[in-house]
């Protein structure tokens, strides 16, 4: 299945890219495991906010073909 | 309801009245705003320019998911959200919360809530740069988290 | 602080917009205002026009206190009230009341109060002309007492 | 002792005048006297407003000798 993610902000500059496009195998996956796959097996960092779809969403999350997944620091909006 | 989220610099108080003009006459007595503004420094230092990143589509979605959640909250007339993205300069107006109801105590109540609400929930991030060249994301959006959330508790 | 009781109609925007050009920069974070507009029906009639009537210097004073007593229970860091007396028409904007401060709470709280507690002290008497051509003191700012007393104590 | 005396609004419609300036004998009196002194003995309708050089008071405050008394409804502005 494919997913969609994107890194905002400070953790776009961390991940040094603004997306990536991913193809997994089997029909599901969490958020926590894609973390890993992007990362070279490292855990989410504190205080990191995770939507799917655009609704804020958690680690455990399980993630279903064409989901675009969005990984960021606390908003600091307003 | 309407939640316009821009590049362009904007004038709260224009803005603000055309949306009533074309309110419905008489509904209301008067409307509440909350308007943001950039500040020239921040933590101690001289901030020249603010750029806001935000994540197009889910800022719009949430903000508006904050004022559909006012409206079911409260009896008001109507709400106008207008936030900004992209450069901006100390004294320019960031983001502006209006909320339109016959009695004003909803009003206040109301936009209260969306203000709160949206620096909670809508994906916007600072990023400063200063006298000196360098850019810095901003972290948090109160010097005292604790401040925000008995706020935020408040309002519940 | 700036209290200003005058005849003339005004643009609350612009209004606002001038005196946060004279603040101090960087001080305020942002500004909560409140403006009440004229409505053009009460008690199921249509109103065509209506005079506020007011007690010269009574009323200044009386809002100035108010004000005062809003900066000594908040930290804030200006706030500015705007009131018409005399004839005016539909829509027009009869108050405004406006507060800055670096915490948004402290202005949402502060403006809250002052506009109450002109309500209920400041000395105006409206007065409706109605279609038929009828004149009529307005006897009551709310058609529930009991709603205004309660908010009031909301604030205190 | 001179008191002067304003009316406002729908109490000034009722008193068919905007004003009054009293002389009385002796140096003081009460709101409540001055009352009966301008409506030939009659007393304050309730929910009337009193106000002594422009402070809020009520009936039995004191005047002295050039004091403004003020007599109006409740207000509403705002």
């Amino acid at each position: 299945m494919n997913i969609s993610i994107r890194y905002f902000a400070s953790l776009r500059d961390r991940m040094g890219r603004a997306d990536d496009a991913l193809e997994l195998d089997g029909d599901s996956a969490t958020v926590s495991e894609v973390w890993a796959k992007v990362t070279d097996g490292q855990s989410i960092p504190d205080s990191t906010l995770i939507s799917v779809n655009m609704e804020y969403t958690d680690a455990d999350a399980v993630l279903k073909d064409g989901d675009e997944l969005a990984f960021f620091p606390p908003v600091t909006g307003g | 309801m309407k939640v316009i989220v821009q590049q362009e610099s904007f004038s709260p108080g224009q803005v603000i009245q055309e949306f009533q003009d074309a309110l419905p006459r008489g509904k209301h007595g008067g409307v509440v705003s909350f308007v943001g503004t950039m500040r020239d420094f921040n933590d101690g230092e001289d901030v020249v320019s603010m750029t806001l990143e935000h994540y197009p589509g889910m800022t719009e979605k949430h903000i508006e998911q904050v004022c559909a959640e006012a409206a079911e909250r409260w009896d008001i007339v109507d709400c106008l959200v207008v936030h900004r993205y992209g450069e901006m300069f100390p004294n320019d107006a960031i983001v502006l919360v209006a909320v339109w109801s016959a009695h004003r105590a909803n009003a206040f109540d109301a936009c209260r809530f969306i203000i709160n609400y949206l620096k909670a929930r809508a994906p916007f991030w600072k990023c400063e740069t200063t006298t000196t060249g360098e850019k810095r994301w901003v972290e948090h959006n109160s010097k005292d988290p604790k401040a925000e959330v008995s706020d935020l508790e408040g309002v519940k």
